[in-house]
């Protein structure tokens, strides 16, 4: 009953959320079906480490988590959850300056319980059609999210966030359909063959390796669209900068992540039936060229929430590259790295929020700079988040991404790492450079006045940060037990 | 279920993918957005005819299922609501896509040629129709070039549903029983969902733009 | 509770964490968060200090077992420190240092009272100072790693403390990157290291050279030299280093300087001595070639500031150069199979960093308290400063003798020691490569020499004759804690110089740890009064006989001038000003003008520009304003960096024209992947 | 070889006796030469007791430094002297310091000196000390290749051991290394003493002096202890040049005998160098203060060469 309480609690709250008027009862519902969905995660974990890593199944295989699926789930339920703390203050400032009518904002809290539904079904079906279709409910519920206000900005980041998402996911069906086909050759005597990934992971020798390969490389495309990896990335800037704070912090905190959980599924299976190389060297070129096409664009990137779009390219691609790798510590490191990344992503985009509601703009020349001044609490907390997102030694994401490297240098690619570690330097100099100008400086005349001290707001903003440093000092056990666990799954090791 | 309507059913089957390709390339040529949407009911319709072959040959009750929900989905409602879209909107009129015609023309047998290529080895194992892979494959890549060459939202839907038939024709083609219910149903129902969220966008987009050219929404750079 | 070093050294790092931790949580009550910080810094910095000195007088070979400071995050990450005595040294003087400047700026932080939050200054001084000290006294990759990256950024946010100004905030930013280029050059090194070994402790990876190929070792080297290059600021990798020490805060300048720096020295004797085994000949020339360039360029530009702080940071560059002299000279001889000669050549460079750090920690005190007084750090604003502030000029003199290398201070000691190593390199190899060392100690020769001619500006201008601005003629003398401070390092400088036998025998277990030789019973001869190089017959020198002997030939002046001018006065009188009215401060000589002769000589390098904008009314002949402009071309930054940076950013603007809003476009890059994955498929 | 009293006390009093004499005889000879009767030789000693004699006036703006300079740079020059074996061949405090103590301080008498143009805020005091500083530094890499190609050559930089090590039976005398050598001490001795082609020491013209600009506000006392010092200093370096490339007479054992013929010897070498430096005077006017760079950096040339050669050649 856990896999379908954990899908139920969103949905219910989505439903609830239909009906309830008043805005308190709104953000009630949502932050505490969320707490419940952290709740029953955590329950999760700790089953799945009790059986060892062995698979929660229920409705007859329909739902299955295991170890990678348990730490998605975790993943997203922390992030949502301090999407909507944090989603308390910041319409209630646009709702007070008039950016947006509270009917709209109504729909933003049905719309985010049901994202986030879509997104705990990827994780949880073991039906790859069903996955694909899940897919497809997170992109509807988000673009209607990403057009959330009025402004013909974001209705064009919206059109071209669904029709760049669907051409994606059709590719992404093609892909499916032809892993589903592989699985009919051989099974021709029995009856329907089960598209559940588990049973198809046990047939996975016996596949028809060509047609396995093309299904690999159609599913690449169309999920990789969906994760952002690199030619394909071009709506990512768009619908992450357009769309309200809230949301874009989960767009990036955790819904690339869940296309690239999506890709991971059919890597495994690629690799079980044609050995590891085709799909890995695939992973590791497309994520390497997203690392490095991030770099130029944040070098001379004009609005702030776009540098923090082409930032979360950027770390994308090293997980996308580091799974590519295979090398036993770069996967402990890609799974480690998104843990941290979910973590301080939000925690920027909701800085990157009340710089935008307070200056009205999030153009670097416009703000000019002298942010310490005028918001000393939003500036401290992007400041502090700046230095975890480039990883710098306080926070976990430089043991993350130091692992990721140790790892490609035991495993002998060095040069990957060399790569990686020209693209890092590329953006962190890029970001230095643009929130340096934007933090420092006298105070400006044109600035608008102090911004008050809002408490509530800075704790809310500031929450998954304390947790970040926490967890960036002290690792619990269990949680690397589980951690390695998903690793092993991933490379098949038993 | 004799041998002979085995053999009957497959020439049928691959004659009706072969008009589908036919009138995925009209799609391409063809300017008015009228033509172009009863052209997708038509093609939509052919895929429907398909799937009932096929849930006559196998007795695959579960196919002709797929065959009755693409009939009214996307012969019947579809085409409905974008017409109406298209008379509240009242644009009429492709003007000038990227490409003239001749050079799309050109595009869409070289992808029909790829898809072949790409196809070839797998033709052991279609059952049905020696062709209905490749067709699907043209039918996606040709979708795609559409989507690509023209600037009016709604052919860029329009060209976006007939990727999702190629796509149901792999299905079909490829796996003998068609896939899983439940699978089909999630499916159809997202196509129809989807486009009824772009329905919602379009008609924002118009209110906010005065047109329809897709390509005026370009202010987003860098 | 055993005194063993161990307990110290936790104790002074725990001392530092709370001080960082106190002094946000004090942002509110100034006068409290600045005793507070400054308070403990200087207390662990003594513990610190007991530390090392506990060990390197213990005089234990080998080093303490690590001990865990904090339970590892991860399996493979520990945070766990070690003494042994190269990080005993560098102890030694990062704790040195910070007791001294702990005091120092309990009276330099009341400048910021209700201008700026001391409570963060003493964070993150005190944070900057455990990551540090973290660095130096790692046990692992990892530590180390955390400690250089956290130490890069405590740096950074302390030079752009005073953020307001646009040249700090450029500083400061160009610091960061450049830091961090040579943090990803260290990793990319160890990770090399950490290849061959396989375990990230500093006790696996000793002498790892030896199982690496050559190809792997050679890089390993470059990469390690450019990074710990850049940290501590060698020539061609130097330009941050002007930049950001003047802007920072002057306690943090002297620390940066006196001590942040050293951390590259450190890393590359870790590296080349302990890690790398042993060097091939390049190795050693390309040190000290780069040693070299670095001293003589670094006194160059250094002559031609009129900026305080920048002048001293070009000295850093400068003496750095003849550290690298040192350990260059070091690794030749390592190679030429002369270990003796390599222990003379590694204690003079080891004796030079702690030296220079001694007086470059006292100058930059001395120019904080003038800038303090003052609020301006240009030269040519400055002067009569010594009756208005008569103890900072003596120790600003004292560091200036020390800098210059004159006798009887430190400065002239550990460059004596160098000029030996130099000196006897000579006979040690026939081929065509022996010519480098007496050619780089004729560089020597003419650095220090500069370096005086350089501080003879320095001081007079900015001390003596009159003063050239209202402001520097209402200076007033340092707060008592300033002084205090550097006296400390006075006192240093001054110990250093007349008792170097009673140090060198501190260096022993370095030596023994990095070269397996122990020099001190060679260098010190009749019974410890005199210093000499290996053997007494090959020079001698005596820092503390010459200081006596002057003394005692003092009564012979005055004897003279008793025996013929007894009944002689002395009177006070204007300067002889060629029978104008008075001598005005304009009539002065300035800083621009004290330099100009040497600008001539070394034209071809500085390229000089100079401007003249006369405004007259009527007649040519008198001006009514007159606005003369000269400055020296700064060639690295034009011709290396600034192309560097356009080119990268032109790059960047082409591949911004990917993302040019048009669907059709990111249409195509979907279909043109694919349609590339399928033709790829197909073949 | 600890120092004992009886000698240094001996060779002070020869330093401070025997200096003024040989400024003055250079001045005498350099006036006969341009057929002028010059002062008399013991003149400098008059000088300095009228000066010691005489009331010091200090400038208003002057500090502690240049009260204090005067007595630096007489002492320095004495220490200075003690280091070099004048008479005998191990010099009275040659365990105290070798050739580089030698520079070291001499430059240590040097940076006070400047210090001490500059206090009395005059331009002169710190055009003297710019100049000064910079020629000093353009001769510093020359005098210590020179000393590099003669340490090298004996294995020591203790001045008593190269000399010892000259003495020996198979020393030829000027062989190529140490004639080059010689040369560019030579031409570093002219800098340093402030002697014509570089500094013209009699002259008041503010254009053009060096050593004078920076002794112009002294006056009394110090002057004498000023010009007193610079006198030491010449003696000094000369008997350096004189004993270095020149070890004759030089007796190993201190006696009385050896005393008194190291002395003549030193006389007569002595009185050959300064022959040589008021021959140059004679013949060369002062160059312009930016050519003096081009004669020091043939002194760096001619050191290098000597360096070279003392392997290439032997």
């Amino acid at each position: 009953m856990l896999l379908t309480s954990i899908l139920l609690i969103p949905l219910v709250v989505a439903l609830l959320c239909l009906v309830a008027r008043q805005r308190i009862l709104l953000t009630a519902l949502n932050i505490s079906g969320f707490a419940i969905g952290l709740v029953l995660g955590l329950k999760l974990f700790r089953t799945v480490l009790a059986r060892e890593g062995a698979a929660v199944t229920e409705w007859g295989e329909f739902l299955r988590a295991d170890a990678l699926s348990a730490w998605m789930v975790l993943l997203i339920s922390v992030v949502s959850l301090a999407t909507a703390l944090y989603a308390v203050s910041y319409f209630r400032r646009d709702l007070a300056a008039g950016e947006v009518t509270a009917p709209r904002v109504r729909e933003f809290y049905v719309l985010t319980p049901l994202f986030a539904a879509g997104m705990l079904l990827v994780v949880l079906a073991n039906n790859l059609g069903v996955m694909w279709a899940a897919v497809e409910i997170t992109a509807l519920s988000s673009v209607l999210l990403v057009a959330l206000y009025n402004h013909t900005t974001s209705l064009e980041a919206a059109w071209k966030y669904i029709m760049l998402g669907s051409v994606g996911l059709v590719l992404a069906l093609f892909g499916t359909i032809f892993a589903y086909a592989a699985a009919v050759g051989p099974s021709a005597g029995m009856a329907l063959p089960s598209f559940n990934w588990s049973r198809l992971l046990e047939m996975a020798p016996q596949l028809d390796q060509k047609l396995v390969k093309l299904s690999f490389i159609f599913v690449l495309v169309g999920y990789g669209t969906k994760a952002g990896l690199a030619p394909m990335h071009t709506w990512l800037p768009d619908a992450h900068s357009e769309a309200p704070s809230p949301t874009s912090a989960m767009l990036s905190g955790v819904s690339l992540k869940i296309a690239v959980y999506a890709l991971l599924r059919f890597h495994i299976l690629s690799a079980a039936c044609l050995g590891g190389e085709f799909s890995q060297h695939l992973l590791l070129g497309f994520g390497l060229c997203s690392m490095a096409l991030a770099g130029p664009f944040i070098l001379t990137q004009k609005n702030l929430k776009r540098m923090l779009a082409y930032s979360s390219l950027e770390h994308v691609g090293l997980i996308c590259a580091a799974i590519g790798v295979n090398a036993p510590l770069t996967v402990l490191g890609a799974l480690l790295h998104m843990g941290y990344h979910a973590l301080t992503k939000p925690v920027l985009f909701f800085a990157a929020g009340n710089v935008q509601q307070h200056y009205h703009t999030l153009d670097f020349r416009r703000i000019g700079g002298g942010l310490a001044h005028s918001m000393p609490a939003t500036a401290l907390v992007l400041g502090v988040g700046a230095v975890a997102v480039s990883g710098l030694p306080p926070f976990g994401l430089f043991v993350s991404e130091l692992t990721i490297l140790a790892g490609g240098f035991a495993s002998g690619n060095a040069w990957v790492s060399g790569v990686m570690l020209a693209s890092l330097l590329l953006v962190f100099c890029g970001v230095l450079i643009k929130l340096a100008r934007l933090i420092l400086g006298p105070a400006r005349a044109a600035a608008p006045p102090r911004e008050p001290v809002a408490a509530g707001r800075t704790v809310a903003m500031s929450l998954p940060l304390a947790a970040l440093l926490l967890f960036s000092l002290w690792v619990p056990g269990s949680l690397l037990q589980l951690l390695e666990l998903a690793a092993n799954i991933i490379r098949r090791t038993p | 279920m004799n041998l002979p309507s085995i053999e009957i059913s497959s020439r049928l089957i691959t004659l009706l993918a072969t008009l589908m390709l036919m009138l995925q390339l009209l799609l391409v040529v063809q300017r008015m957005l009228i033509s172009n949407i009863r052209l997708f009911a038509l093609q939509s319709l052919l895929l429907a005819v398909i799937a009932a072959v096929v849930a006559y040959v196998y007795g695959a009750w579960h196919v002709l299922f797929v065959a009755v929900l693409t009939l009214l989905g996307k012969v019947i409602f579809l085409p409905w609501l974008l017409q109406r879209l298209v008379r509240r909107i009242k644009i009429e009129e492709e003007i000038h896509p990227f490409l003239g015609m001749p050079a799309s023309m050109l595009i869409c047998g070289a992808l029909t040629v790829l898809s072949y290529v790409v196809a070839r080895p797998f033709t052991s194992l279609a059952r049905l129709g020696n062709n209905t892979l490749p067709v699907a494959l043209a039918l996606l890549l040709t979708g795609l070039f559409l989507m690509i060459n023209r600037r009016k939202a709604i052919t860029q839907v329009l060209a976006l549903l007939t990727t999702e038939n190629g796509m149901m024709l792999a299905a079909i083609a490829l796996t003998t029983y068609g896939m899983p219910l439940v699978v089909e149903i999630g499916i159809f129902f997202d196509v129809v969902v989807a486009v009824m969220v772009l329905g919602i966008l379009v008609f924002r987009i118009r209110e906010s733009f005065d047109s329809m050219d897709v390509s005026k929404l370009n202010e987003l750079k860098g | 509770m055993n005194f063993s070093p161990e307990v110290f050294l936790s104790l002074s790092l725990w001392g530092y964490a709370l001080g960082a931790g106190g002094g946000l949580l004090l942002l509110r009550r100034e006068r409290l968060g600045n005793l507070l910080c400054f308070g403990v810094a200087a207390f662990s910095a003594l513990n610190g200090l007991l530390a090392a000195l506990l060990f390197l007088a213990g005089g234990a070979g080998a080093a303490t077992p690590g001990f865990e400071l904090f339970p590892a995050p991860l399996p493979y990450v520990h945070i766990s420190v070690r003494l042994d005595p190269l990080s005993a040294f560098f102890l030694l003087l990062v704790s040195l240092l910070t007791l001294a400047i702990g005091i120092y700026s309990l009276g330099y932080a009341r400048g910021y009272f209700g201008r700026k939050n001391v409570g963060v200054l003493g964070a993150l001084f005190n944070a900057l100072v455990l990551a540090t000290t973290l660095l130096v006294t790692a046990d692992n990759i990892w530590l180390f790693l955390i400690g250089w990256e956290l130490m890069a950024l405590a740096a950074y946010c302390l030079v752009s403390f005073e953020h307001e100004k646009a040249e700090t905030r450029q500083a400061g930013v160009l610091f960061f990157i450049m830091s961090h280029i040579d943090a990803v050059c260290i990793i990319i090194g160890f990770l090399l290291l950490y290849q061959a070994a396989g375990d990230y402790g500093f006790g696996s990876l000793h002498a790892i050279g030896a199982r690496m190929t050559p190809g792997r070792r050679d890089s390993a080297f470059l990469l390690f030299l450019v990074g710990f290059g850049i940290k501590a600021g060698v020539v061609p990798l130097h330009i941050w280093l002007p930049a950001a020490h003047p802007v920072a805060p002057s306690n943090v300048s002297a620390f940066m300087s006196g001590v942040v720096i050293k951390t590259g020295i450190y890393g590359l004797a870790r590296v080349t001595f302990d890690f790398l085994g042993a060097p091939p000949l390049w190795w050693g020339v390309t040190v000290l070639t780069v040693g070299t360039i670095s001293a003589v360029l670094g006194v160059l530009y250094a002559l031609m500031e009129h900026d305080l702080k920048r002048l001293l940071a070009y000295h850093s560059i400068e003496n750095i150069g003849i550290i690298l002299m040192g350990l260059g000279a070091a690794l030749i001889f390592l190679h030429t199979g002369h270990p003796l000669l390599a222990t003379l050549a590694l204690v003079a460079g080891l004796y030079h960093t702690i030296n220079h750090a001694v007086f470059k920690g006292l100058l930059f005190l001395g120019a904080g308290a003038v800038l303090h007084a003052t609020h301006t750090r240009n030269m040519e604003e400055m002067g009569g400063l010594i009756s208005r502030m008569p103890q900072t000029a003596l120790f600003f003199l004292i560091g200036a003798v020390a800098i210059s290398a004159l006798p009887p201070l430190n400065g002239f000691v550990s460059e004596w020691l160098t000029y030996q190593a130099l000196l006897q390199g000579f006979g040690t190899t026939d081929s065509l490569m022996r010519l480098i060392f007496p050619l780089s100690g004729a560089m020597l020769a003419l650095t220090s020499a500069l370096a005086a001619a350089c501080f003879v500006k320095a001081f007079g201008i900015t001390f003596l004759a009159q003063p050239r601005s209202e402001r520097a003629a209402q200076a007033h003398e340092a707060a008592p804690t300033m002084l205090v401070g550097m006296g400390l390092l006075a006192g240093a400088c001054i110990a250093l110089g007349l008792f170097p036998v009673l140090f060198v025998r501190l260096l022993d277990p370095l030596t023994q740890q990095l070269t397996g030789q122990q020099v001190s019973g060679q260098l010190s001869a009749a019974h410890g009064l005199v210093l000499t190089s290996l053997t007494e017959r090959s020079g001698t020198v005596s820092t503390l006989g010459l200081s006596l002997l002057g003394l005692c030939l003092l009564p012979i002046p005055f004897a003279l001038s008793w025996v013929f001018g007894r009944g002689t006065r002395v009177r006070v009188g204007p300067t002889w000003d060629c029978g104008q009215r008075t001598l005005t401060p304009r009539m002065e000589y300035t800083a621009t003008g004290f330099s100009k002769s040497i600008r001539m000589v070394f034209k071809a390098l500085f390229r000089p520009h100079r401007e003249v904008q006369r405004e007259y009314d009527f007649s040519p002949y008198f001006a009514k304003t007159l606005r003369f402009d000269s400055h020296v071309e700064e060639v690295f930054e034009q011709q290396i960096y600034r192309p560097v940076r356009v080119m990268i950013l032109r790059a960047s603007r082409r591949v911004r024209a990917l993302q040019a809003g048009s669907i059709h476009a990111y249409l195509l890059y979907i279909f043109g992947t694919l349609v590339l994955l399928l033709l790829l498929l197909a073949t | 070889m600890n120092p004992d009293p009886l000698a240094v006390l001996a060779q002070t009093v020869l330093l401070i006796v025997l200096a003024p004499l040989l400024s003055g005889l250079i001045k005498n000879w350099k006036a006969k030469l341009q057929n002028r009767r010059g002062a008399r030789i013991w003149q400098p000693y008059l000088d300095f007791v009228k000066y010691l004699r005489k009331d010091m006036v200090i400038s208003e703006h002057a500090s502690w430094i240049f009260r204090v300079a005067p007595w630096v740079i007489f002492l320095t020059a004495l220490v200075a002297g003690l280091m070099v074996p004048l008479v005998t061949a191990q010099a009275p405090l040659g365990l105290f310091g070798g050739a580089l103590a030698v520079v070291g301080v001499l430059a240590l008498g040097r940076f006070f000196m400047a210090l001490g143009g500059l206090d009395p805020a005059t331009t002169f005091g710190g055009m003297g000390s710019s100049r000064e500083m910079t020629i000093a530094a353009l001769a510093e890499p020359a005098m210590m290749l020179a000393i590099f190609t003669v340490a090298t050559m004996a294995g020591s930089t203790n001045l008593g051991q190269i000399v010892l090590a000259e003495q020996e039976p198979g020393w030829k005398f000027l062989d190529a290394p140490h004639a080059l050598a010689f040369a560019a001490m030579f031409i570093v001795l002219l800098a340093e003493t402030g002697r014509i082609p570089v500094d013209n020491p009699s002259t008041h013209l503010e254009l053009t002096m060096i050593h004078e600009a920076m002794a112009l506000e002294y006056s009394g006392r110090s002057l004498a202890f000023v010009e007193w010092g610079a006198a030491i200093k010449q003696l000094v370096l000369m008997a350096l040049l004189a004993n270095l490339f020149f070890p004759l007479g030089l007796a190993p054992g201190v006696t009385l005998a050896s005393f008194g013929a190291g002395l003549a010897f030193l006389a007569a070498k002595l009185l050959v160098l300064a022959g040589a430096v008021v021959l140059v005077e004679f013949t060369n006017s002062k160059l312009r203060l930016f050519r003096v760079p081009d004669l020091l950096s043939a002194a760096f040339m001619l050191g290098t060469l000597a360096l070279v050669s003392t392997f290439l050649f032997r």
